[in-house]
């Protein structure tokens, strides 16, 4: 699964993209970010307000239920600013 | 049409190419944003010194292609074209680039402004401001939420 | 700044001119109408062959000053622009462009909106299409009052 | 008083503008119209459906019962059709 993450999403988490292997029970957008949040504090840091992030699956816009598998692309992002 | 570019755009240009040919369009409507200088915590002039616009490349293009498509439906239109810009721009440069072009005026109003409203919220783009005290990503506007809403679920 | 000349105009170089130096503006709307080819009561394209733009010179300047003060009074405006052309035109041929600046994305919008529709309602010229049956005076459309309406009192 | 017609109303009185001295009993816009279709067929077909009528005093727009008066520049003509 690769994983993206823009604007101060990816200046807390420290990375802007990286293909990451979860553990099974991780079926969901929301559960992708409760086993990122236990990998550092950049993450937990990142995710620490979630009415701030927004959530792309193969770029396209999701809730926080939608699932996730192997080979999604993942984007994490705050809410757009541009035009 | 839709394009993503670091380069400078003319809008006159993109107006004239839209119009070549169609004698049945009667008006055709553009906007232009453009960088402002306002520091967007505080309200203070000239205090933007250069803005970077980061977005994400494939999920940006297919955005504002389904938006692009949403306001065909809509409204009759004879063409429409947005151009984004992304990368380091300096206050005073051009952003964006919509024109729309429609035989009755209102539809070309009408659909450029629901383009833009569009864009301001489901187009992957995030502004970076540098500012005196450092590089601040802008924060998002409710009343952007709130512009997009008035036309309705799409 | 309100233009009525026989000349055509450049939209693109009338917008930068406007923004120019002026880093406080957000955005700029403009609106430019084009010379259609479509016969009015008939619908058919292709049968307007060119059409002649009469005005009344010295209350077409003032009617356009009056709803440029009006849109400047309702709107926080960096800038407007109205330019109106008259004489003979083709189809395809620009006939005018309104062009306004604002901070605000949606006042920019609603200000160019506004000053076309009651340009349409109160600017005094008339429009003389050629058409194969000869030359035809273009009737007033009463969705132009309606749609002058929709701004209420001013 | 000069009074202009443009458009139609040019074509229809065959002229686009005249120095006229009406009678001193002429001393609204109605009144004005009133003594121009007794002058001749094209006044009175220019002036055969008055809703079709637009009227400006001096440059702004008034309504029929608006006074007119000697040096004062009256025009009239159809609904404008511009932009």
């Amino acid at each position: 699964m690769k994983v993206l993450y823009f604007a101060w999403l990816r200046s807390k988490t420290g990375v802007a993209e990286e293909l990451l292997t979860p553990p099974e029970s991780v079926g969901t957008v929301q559960e992708l970010i409760d086993w990122l949040i236990e990998r550092g504090a950049g993450y937990a840091d990142a995710f620490a307000d979630l009415s701030l992030v927004r959530v792309a699956v193969n770029q396209e816009y999701v809730d926080f239920s939608h699932p996730v598998k192997v080979g999604d692309e993942v984007a994490m992002f705050p809410p757009v600013t541009g035009g | 049409m839709i394009r993503v570019q670091a380069e400078d755009f003319d809008p006159g240009l993109e107006m004239e190419k839209m119009a070549e040919g169609n004698h049945a369009i009667g008006g055709m409507c553009s906007f232009v944003g453009l960088v402002r200088d306002m520091d967007p915590s505080t309200g203070e002039d000239k205090a933007v010194k250069s803005m970077t616009l980061e977005h994400y490349p494939g999920m940006t293009e297919k955005q504002l292609e389904k938006i692009e498509t949403l306001a065909n439906e809509r409204w009759d239109l004879d063409g429409t074209l947005i151009i984004h810009r992304y990368g380091k721009l300096n206050p005073g440069e051009r952003i964006v680039l919509v024109v729309t072009a429609s035989r009755h005026r209102q539809a070309a109003f009408d659909s450029c402004n629901f383009l833009m409203d569009w864009l301001k919220t489901k187009a992957p783009f995030w502004k970076l401001e540098e500012t005196p005290d450092g590089g601040q990503w802008v924060d998002a506007r409710e009343s952007d939420n709130t512009a997009t809403d008035k036309w309705g679920e799409s």
